[in-house]
């Protein structure tokens, strides 16, 4: 079932409740405290600013504390976020938000137009040394405020105290994913007098932040906990709980915390029958949400044998990705041939495309009928050599390690000698960001993008994460048409060909989508996780002993 | 007689190691009298100063087994439990030892080290009196500025001054009994003549008995009243040191005076008694001496001698010479 | 015995020899002082001839026997050895290291301690043919062969030579060591403190075997111990050494029948009786027992000196020759020379 | 007869020290499962019946049957012959790093103690400063930056544990130097090269065996952490280490105990007797002893 | 004294520079650029390039060691890029935690190790010290992660007495005697590994000591006397045999403030080792190569320690 309708509905979502002075807070519950607990494997940084956090560990405190202007739904359906509506302009090259007029800041000072003009400006900047400039850099004037020649971003148009008008260069088909969602807005009264340049130094400011979300930091004690505290005049209503404790977890040992209470709930990405038995004897609740990424193997286009694209196929035939999602997934999880996963709207379909089901033997029939190699005694030769290749792959990833090891033997079956080498994560990554043509053959890498369906940084020419320096026109030509607007409907076929194309390319090996598992204590109600949000409703959610 | 202070009769002592025992000394009598030195000489090995530990009861009681008795005061010394023990040595029955250099523990200073004698033989707690009493003895034994030495610590002195530290503190509660073992073995001969003067003027001051370890027949010459020549953990031969020295009757005791190196004459071959001395496993059938000995008979090889008086206070453990067949002696 | 006057060039003359060990302090190792372990001594020995050198311990004899050898770099003086000059340290001269390992096959040590003095590792027919084949003195069987010879010569079985270090006593051990050095057929041999470390009844075995062994290659010998008793009849003239200096040196019947230096005199009368009869005047020293770090200034033994005057405080007193070969570093000597101090 | 040929060919210190390692029981234990162990390893390819890097991904958490004695793991390996495999790769790192740190400890060591003066004071300095670093935290920046190949642990635990070898070397020659053999050899005319290798090593020898010995010990352990922290001998290549670290989640810890049990065993089991036998030699060789 | 530890303290110097260089030279002759991490990703490469001008990623190897040498010594250890903050402050924050983590295994360590090595060496060869022996051969054949994973199932999850990880309650906001409470509860398993690792090596290296100093001749000088065996083994003996062991212990602390890198990320306890632990794996260069030289000088400084107190109680160097 795929998903691409709604959401691009101009004046999107509905009003919710007010929030009146639903509650008097938890004065009056002379009773406990609710305080909800959770895990988190590695501390968040303490840059309790959105704009600067890169990592997830401290997103996940941040997206409790800022918001953006809107968000979506678990059908990734545009819902109002700060903003409680918006039009989009007949070129589609405007948008206008309305903002919510009642949100104030957890410091009391009100919310207005000109937190979200000065947050994009903020970004603009030159000096701004966070990692997502590129989020804004299609509004008009960007390179202006960039290069300190202008003070204001000239698409920027603070129309009243709680509408603003942000125009961009080109239609920008990311805008909701990059502008609207991708931004958490920041109070302009806190950071208005701070130099660019010494954002990241001002600690005191990082580690107390104003936010407009339904929770406030209390207290962040790096590599132990951070203790959040509800906000009461959470626009939304106040939530239920009073308190959210996150804290550092070894992996390895948080589900004996679990176990004996001394947690409520962990995000776990991935888990055994074995495992979701003892929970589930336990009590507990295990959800899981198939994201919105893939696993797949990098390819270095600059090797001679690599850039065949009979030899990827053969390749992708080879690899026994059914069993890694059975053995190393336990089935949570399914076989990924392109791209996108099932559920998002660009998938073009399971007929369209072709499935590589896992087929040793015509692996080795397109390697000597087609690809000029010989396969003799088990062995693979091209020109008399036997075939060697190396896969280097990160460690960290239980499933990926494995799937490591299944790939070097599935390719013994066809007579290719693989390799293996296991680096750290940043190691791996500095390795493919240095684009050499020889300082990698194959290597195994997860990527996750949001809810929109723009690729160009994985598949374009040059994109950031196309790792394998994959290039085709034809991609590029639709990347780019796919921008052309705001409209996922229109847009839909555009990516649909891409991923088609991608399929029978296969720039990358694509070898899973999994699922992320979140295990809940059945006193925390309400608990809804979805792809795209792990706090959806979180004001709602309630701990009932 | 009530001069005897300690009556040490068929003292046996055997070490236990792994499942084996040795003896290391077997059947020593002697006794020792108030005022007089009794000395010990023979080679390394041969038990003396086993059988000093084994008067002072300072042998581990697991490893040992000692038999005979050493008659102090009527009681037997060997049946006393480690309180009473400790309540005799360094009170009535003090030592010395051969190494001046590590028998005074480093880390404390010659203050306390003395002080503490005092304050278990005498109840002296008292800081003051305590310094005065260990002034005093630093004094006698011939210590140069003394209180500066209670303050030190035994590495700033010399070797010489470590050896009157000791003999010091064994005389700080005025024993009965000295035993020296070896005290001056380590010392140059200037500074052997300095503490063998004073062992002997304190000898007559505090007219204590003395057991006078050494292996040196010179320094024996020069100390003893009365002497022990041990060999192989026994006895071989007791006289007067006079009478020793004269007239030698045991060959092993011959043997050791003619090869003295003292009497070396260039040109002249010095007498030497060949082979060695037995290790205590490999103790040889008879008497221990027999395959060293020149005048060896078949007895010898056969049997252990008695230790016999063959002159007035003159005791030796060989066949032939009780029998009259070498042609000196008796 | 009977002073020869000096004909033939001396086997070995050693001239104003110094050997100073450097003291470091701290953990900077800053060279504080020095401890003046021999501090300008000159004597020579002639062919066949044996001097003993004596002293008490520390006072630098086993030092000076080593540096003599060049087995410890000197810190001045001369040493000639069959009229080669080992080393002139003022002249700034020094033989090659080369031609020194060769001259070593002439010259050999034995050591104090027969513990110390063999390489446990190694079996004793190692040990006797290793400076043999070193030398090339003979191939590796002829070397055996000899080493053999050596064992039984000194008293030992020849099936020795298979055995370990530690499978021997003392004694035996010292037998090695003389074998080792004899093995080279040396011109010259030191011995140190040969017999200090063995039992009494041994001392006398071994005494004998070395008497034996330089009658028998015609050895020059230095002979180094610490008590004079021994010294006495075994050597042709004695060194008296005290805190690194030479206070006296004579032929053995010189400087026992009439001890110059008060220290000899001292030396002398504190050897133990030999028998309970004997009837000595102890000469008991005392005051302060200097060291070599620090020795007094003037004559070193001014401190022990029953006789010290001013002058032997601040005046290294100079060598007398107060009868022909007896020569002695007193200012007392100087004074009333010869017969009238006696 | 026995007695006499004895006294014929002497007994080195050498044989002296083995006949007292022999009277001792654990030392004896420890050798007889070093060596079991060790020819396992070796032999690995004879004794087990399957590949250690073979999956079936449908026989994965098999507790232990009579096809997979040992069970398999969460790729369906046979964990017996992984922990065979495991062996070779654990007792090689041990072996090869301490290797790496005698040779280092042993070439530096004899050098600063034999010519003393600067060289000394220049190797000791350098050994002040390897024993400062604090060892998990810079082998894990090593492993991290450079990668952590089995040969990248063996270099690690080498270069960073050298300097105990060293010392102790430094020492014993310093106080070998003073020795008189020594002096002796040098007063028949042999040069320092010669005395340095025919006088000086050979008498360190024991010393460093011992010590090298109780550093294999640490070389296991060593890379049984890293591993534990993911920075260990990667996989699919299985240590005992890394085997142990796979099995760190406590799901493992009760469900699985064929993962951890046997593995830990192994490297406990093999310490242990490391230990015994290193305790062992120290007691037979000790020098004060002899 | 004083003069000694100035010296002492000088000849530090040294050392120190060694340790600076290797450090700074191991972490910069890292293959791919720890500069990269401090830029943006995404930047287009001219920005890119401006940018590591501005940090000095094309200086040569001596003029960035000069260079933060000189901020070093201006007190300015660098700024950590995961946490955003000063890496002095950063480090100020998790070494209290090591510290008394590590100084209370210690002193529990020491005086259990210091009392059973000294029992199994006064009851040498016999049965009560083989135990000693081989428990303690026992605890340094242990894989330390190994021990505390063991621990953790059995007493926190089976039997379920003491929390599994972490430093204290969160939320529950004790404060006073009831916090100390709750950090003994959270500190106890890996102080109990800790310990049982650090006493098993340490009783062997005490027994030694011990056996060595009864086998002198002024132990048996002092039983001459007439002490009783208890005075002689708890004052004579002891306090000689103290003179090793607490040069073993000041090294020892040096170790521990680093050495629990495993015990740390086992127990999630916010110290030292996990603080670099996380800083290799997130490439925090300047958190890296501040805090692994500072441990090296607080491993330094123990040392010194170790010598001082050396020559403290021992008068043989005290007055040299
Ligand atoms: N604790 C012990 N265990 C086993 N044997 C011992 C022990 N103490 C001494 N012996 C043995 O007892 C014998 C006598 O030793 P003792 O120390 O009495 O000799 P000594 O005559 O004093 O020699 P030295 O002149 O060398 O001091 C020696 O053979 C020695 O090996
Ligand atoms: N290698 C060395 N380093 C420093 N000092 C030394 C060294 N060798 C000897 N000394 C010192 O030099 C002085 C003379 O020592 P030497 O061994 O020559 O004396 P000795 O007369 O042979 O004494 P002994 O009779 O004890 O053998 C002593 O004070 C000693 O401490
Ligand atoms: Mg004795
Ligand atoms: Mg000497």
């Amino acid at each position: 079932k795929t998903n691409n309708t709604g959401s691009t509905n101009n004046t999107g979502g509905t009003t919710t409740q007010p929030a009146g002075q639903t509650d008097t807070g938890n004065a009056s519950g002379e009773g406990k405290e609710k305080i909800l607990r959770l895990g988190n494997i590695s501390s968040p940084t303490g840059k309790f600013n959105p704009l600067y956090a890169n990592d997830d560990y401290t997103a996940y405190i941040n997206n409790l504390i800022f918001q953006s202007l809107v968000t979506v739904d678990a059908n990734a359906n545009l819902q109002p976020g700060l903003a409680e509506k918006w039009e989009v302009s007949e070129d589609s090259k405007t948008i206008t938000f309305h903002l919510f007029q009642n949100i104030k800041w957890t410091d009391g000072e009100p919310f207005t137009a000109e937190d979200v003009q000065f947050t994009l400006e903020f970004m603009s900047d030159k000096n701004y040394t966070g990692l997502n400039s590129t989020y804004v850099q299609q509004i008009v004037g960007f390179d202006e405020v960039h290069n300190q020649t202008a003070e204001h971003l000239s698409g920027i148009n603070v129309i009243d105290e709680y509408t603003i008008a942000i125009t961009t260069k080109e239609v920008y088909a990311s805008f909701y994913e990059k502008i609207g969602r991708g931004v958490g807005i920041i109070a302009k009264h806190v950071w208005e007098g701070v130099p660019l340049a010494e954002v990241e130094q001002r600690t005191e400011l990082l580690q107390n932040p104003i936010g407009t979300g339904p929770f406030k930091l209390q207290e962040y004690k790096a590599d132990q906990y951070t203790t959040l505290v509800k906000n009461p005049d959470y626009y939304e209503g106040t939530p239920k709980i009073d308190k959210i404790i996150i804290q550092v977890v070894n992996p390895d040992t948080a589900q004996a915390q679990l176990l004996n209470n001394e947690l409520d709930m962990i995000r776990v990405e991935s888990l055994n029958p074995d495992d979701i038995k003892i929970y589930e004897d336990a009590g507990f609740e295990v959800k899981s949400n198939l994201l919105n990424a893939y696993q797949h193997m990098v390819i270095n286009f600059n090797d001679p044998i690599l850039s065949n694209k009979d030899f990827r196929q053969a390749m992708a035939y080879a690899i026994n990705r059914e069993g890694i999602v059975a053995s190393l997934l336990y089935g949570y999880g399914n076989v990924a041939n392109t791209i996108y996963t099932k559920e998002f709207f660009a998938y073009p379909g399971d007929d369209a495309i072709n499935d590589y089901a896992y087929n040793p033997e015509k692996a080795i029939e397109i390697l000597s009928t087609k690809a000029g190699y010989e396969y003799k005694d088990g062995t693979l030769y091209k020109d008399g050599n036997p075939v060697k290749l190396t896969l280097i792959y990160p460690s960290g990833n239980k499933a990926r390690e494995g799937a490591a090891t299944v790939i070097q033997q599935n390719f013994k079956e066809i007579g290719i000698d693989l390799k293996l080498e296991l680096v750290e994560f940043a190691t791996l990554t500095s390795i493919l960001q240095e684009r050499k043509d020889d300082n990698f053959q194959l290597a195994l890498l997860g990527n996750g993008f949001g809810a929109d369906a723009d690729v160009a940084q994985n598949v374009g020419t040059g994109g950031s994460n196309n790792h394998s320096q994959y290039s085709n026109t034809k991609v590029d030509e639709l990347l780019v048409e796919g921008l052309t607007s705001l409209d996922n409907d229109t847009r839909a076929p555009i990516y649909k060909e891409i991923a088609t194309i991608l399929n029978d390319e296969l720039p990358v090996i694509y070898l899973y989508n999994w699922e992320r598992f979140t295990i809940v204590n059945p006193k925390v109600k309400n608990v809804n996780v979805t792809t795209y949000s792990f706090y959806e409703g979180v004001e709602t959610w309630d701990i009932v002993e | 007689m009530s001069d005897t202070i300690l009556k040490v009769e068929n003292l046996v002592t055997k070490f236990k190691s792994s499942g084996k025992t040795v003896t290391a000394i077997n059947g020593v009598d002697f006794s020792i009298e108030r005022g007089k030195v009794l000395g010990i000489v023979g080679e390394s090995g041969c038990g003396k100063s086993v059988t000093s530990l084994s008067i002072m009861g300072l042998l581990d009681r697991k490893r040992t087994e000692i038999s005979g008795n050493i008659n102090y005061q009527g009681d037997n010394l060997l049946q006393y439990n480690d309180k009473q023990m400790q309540k005799i040595r360094g009170n009535r029955i003090s030592m010395i030892f051969q190494e001046p250099m590590t028998a005074l523990n480093p880390i404390f200073t010659i203050g306390f080290q003395l002080k503490e004698v005092l304050a278990l033989h005498k109840g002296i707690k008292n800081k003051k009196e305590a310094k005065q009493i260990s002034l005093e003895m630093l004094q006698q034994v011939g210590i140069p500025r003394p209180e500066k030495v209670l303050e030190e610590y035994p590495h700033q002195l010399s070797g010489g001054m470590r050896q009157r530290v000791m003999i010091a503190m064994s005389l700080l509660c005025n024993p009965e009994l000295l035993i020296a073992d070896e005290p001056t073995t380590a010392l140059d001969v200037t500074i052997q003549a300095q503490v063998l003067e004073l062992i002997t003027g304190l000898k007559n001051q505090f007219n204590m008995g003395v057991l006078f370890i050494t292996h040196d027949l010179g320094v024996i010459a020069e100390m003893a009243d009365e002497v022990l020549v041990m060999y192989a953990g026994k006895v071989v031969e007791q006289a007067p040191v006079q009478e020793l020295f004269d007239n030698p009757l045991h060959p092993y005791t011959r043997g050791l005076l003619s090869s003295r190196a003292v009497l070396f004459h260039k040109g002249e071959k010095l007498h030497c008694i060949p082979g060695k001395v037995p290790g205590l496993t490999d103790m040889p059938i008879g008497c221990a001496f027999h395959p060293r000995c020149n005048s060896v008979c078949d007895e010898c090889r056969a049997k252990v001698p008695e230790l016999k008086e063959v002159s007035h206070r003159h005791f030796v453990r060989c066949f032939p010479v009780q029998k009259g067949d070498l042609g000196y002696g008796i | 015995m009977e002073y020869k006057q000096a004909e033939e060039k001396p086997l070995l003359e050693v001239a104003g020899l110094k050997k100073y060990f450097p003291i470091y302090k701290g953990i900077l190792a800053k060279k504080t002082g020095d401890i003046k372990a021999v501090d300008d001594i000159s004597f020579h020995i002639r062919k066949g001839e044996i001097l003993g050198l004596v002293g008490e311990s520390g006072c630098g004899k086993s030092t000076a026997g080593r540096t003599i050898l060049n087995l410890l770099e000197p810190t001045g003086g001369k040493v000639t050895f069959e009229g080669e000059v080992l080393y002139d340290v003022e002249k700034k001269q020094k033989i090659t290291a080369n031609r020194m390992r060769q001259m070593r096959k002439d010259m050999q040590i034995v050591f104090q301690d027969p513990y110390a003095s063999l390489d446990p590792r190694m079996n004793i027919g190692t040990i006797l043919t290793e400076g043999v084949l070193k030398h090339k003195l003979y191939q590796k069987k002829e070397a055996l062969d000899k080493a053999k010879e050596l064992l039984e010569i000194c008293g030992l079985s020849a099936s020795a030579v298979h055995k370990y270090p530690h499978e021997f006593s003392g004694g035996q051990r010292q037998r090695i060591g003389i074998a080792r050095a004899l093995a080279l057929n040396p011109k010259l041999i030191v011995g140190d403190e040969l017999i200090a470390a063995l039992d009494v009844s041994i001392q006398s075995q071994i005494l004998t075997l070395f008497q034996e062994m330089i009658e028998k290659f015609s050895l020059t010998t230095l002979f180094i111990s610490h008590d004079l008793s021994v010294v006495r009849y075994f050597c042709d003239r004695i060194c008296v050494m005290y805190l690194g200096s030479v206070v006296e040196i004579g032929t053995s019947e010189q400087l026992f029948s009439q001890p110059l230096h008060p220290y000899t005199q001292a030396l002398l009368s504190a050897i133990p009786k030999t028998s309970p009869k004997d009837n000595k005047d102890r000469i008991i020293l005392t005051g302060e027992v200097p060291t070599a770090a620090n020795p007094p200034k003037g004559c070193k033994f001014h401190t022990r000196c029953q006789y010290a005057t001013k002058r032997c405080k601040q005046e290294v007193p100079q060598a007398i020759e107060a009868e022909p070969g007896h020569v002695v570093n007193c200012h007392l000597v100087e004074k009333r020379t010869g017969a009238d101090y006696l | 007869m026995a007695e006499k040929k004895q006294q014929e060919n002497g007994t080195s210190l050498f044989k002296v020290g083995m006949k007292r390692l022999k009277k001792d029981k654990l030392a004896v234990f420890g050798l007889t499962v070093i060596i079991i162990f060790t020819l396992a390893a070796i032999f690995a390819p004879f004794i087990a019946k399957y590949d250690p890097a073979v999956q079936d991904l449908l026989n994965t958490y098999q507790p232990p049957s009579k096809e997979h004695w040992l069970g398999t793991d969460e790729l369906g390996r046979d964990v017996f012959t992984r922990l065979l495999y495991g062996g070779r790769v654990s007792l090689s790192v041990g072996l090869i790093s301490t290797g790496i740190s005698a040779l280092f400890g042993v070439f530096l060591g004899a050098a600063a103690g034999y010519f003393g003066k600067a060289v000394d004071g220049i190797i000791m300095r350098i050994t002040d400063i390897f024993m400062c670093f604090p060892f998990y935290v810079i082998a894990i920046t090593v492993a991290a930056i450079w990668g952590s190949g089995i040969w990248n642990i063996m270099l690690i635990s080498g270069f960073l544990n050298w300097t105990n070898i060293c010392r102790i070397v430094r020492a014993e020659v310093l106080s070998l130097r003073q020795r008189e053999y020594i002096e002796a050899a040098k007063a028949l005319g042999m040069n320092d090269f010669e005395i340095i290798l025919k006088h000086i090593l050979p008498n360190t020898f024991a010393l460093v065996i011992v010590y090298s010995t109780l550093g294999i010990a640490k070389g296991i352990l060593s890379e049984a952490g890293l591993s534990y922290l993911g920075l260990g001998v990667t996989p699919p290549q299985a240590s005992w280490g890394n085997m142990l670290a796979a099995a760190q989640s406590l799901r493992t810890l009760s469900l699985y105990w064929w993962l951890w049990i046997p593995a830990g065993t192994a490297v406990f089991i093999t310490i242990l007797s490391i230990n015994f036998f290193g305790d062992g030699l120290r007691d037979a060789f000790d020098a004060k002893m002899n | 004294m004083k003069q000694y530890i100035i010296k002492r303290l000088l000849v530090l110097i040294p050392v120190f520079i060694g340790i600076s260089i290797i450090i700074f030279a191991l972490i910069h002759s890292a293959p791919g650029d720890p500069y990269a991490y401090m830029v943006e990703s995404g930047l287009p490469i001219e920005e890119k390039e401006i940018q590591l001008q501005k940090i000095g990623y094309y200086d040569s190897l001596p003029i960035k060691y000069i260079k933060w040498v000189g901020n070093v010594f201006q007190g300015n250890l660098g700024y950590s890029i995961r946490y955003a903050e000063p890496v002095a402050t950063v480090i100020g924050r998790r070494i209290g935690n090591t510290a008394l983590l590590s100084i209370t295994s210690l002193v529990v360590s020491s005086i259990l190790s210091i009392f059973l090595g000294i029992i199994a060496a006064v009851k040498k060869k016999t049965v009560t010290d083989y135990i000693i022996s081989v428990l303690s051969l026992i605890g340094i054949s242990l894989p330390t992660f190994f021990l505390a994973l063991g621990l953790i199932k059995i007493l926190s999850i089976d039997l379920n007495v003491l929390p599994v990880s972490g430093i204290e309650t969160t939320g529950a906001n004790y404060t006073g005697w009831k916090r100390a409470v709750d950090i003994f509860k959270h500190m106890f398993l890996p102080f109990l590994v800790i310990t049982c690792t650090q006493t098993a090596s340490m009783v062997r290296y005490t027994r030694s000591a011990m056996l060595e100093v009864l086998g002198q001749d002024y132990i048996r000088t002092a039983r001459a006397k007439g002490l009783a065996g208890r005075v002689v083994i708890n004052l004579h003996a002891f306090r000689n045999t103290l003179i090793p062991i607490t040069t073993l212990i000041a090294m020892s602390l040096g170790n521990l403030l680093s050495g629990t890198v495993l015990i740390e990320t086992v127990f999630v306890w916010p110290g030292m080792g996990n603080l670099l632990y996380q800083a290799v794996s997130n490439r925090d260069y300047p958190l890296i190569v501040s805090g692994t030289l500072f441990l090296s000088i607080c491993t330094l400084l123990a040392n010194l320690l170790a010598d001082i107190l050396y020559g403290i109680i021992d008068p043989r160097i005290r007055y040299n």
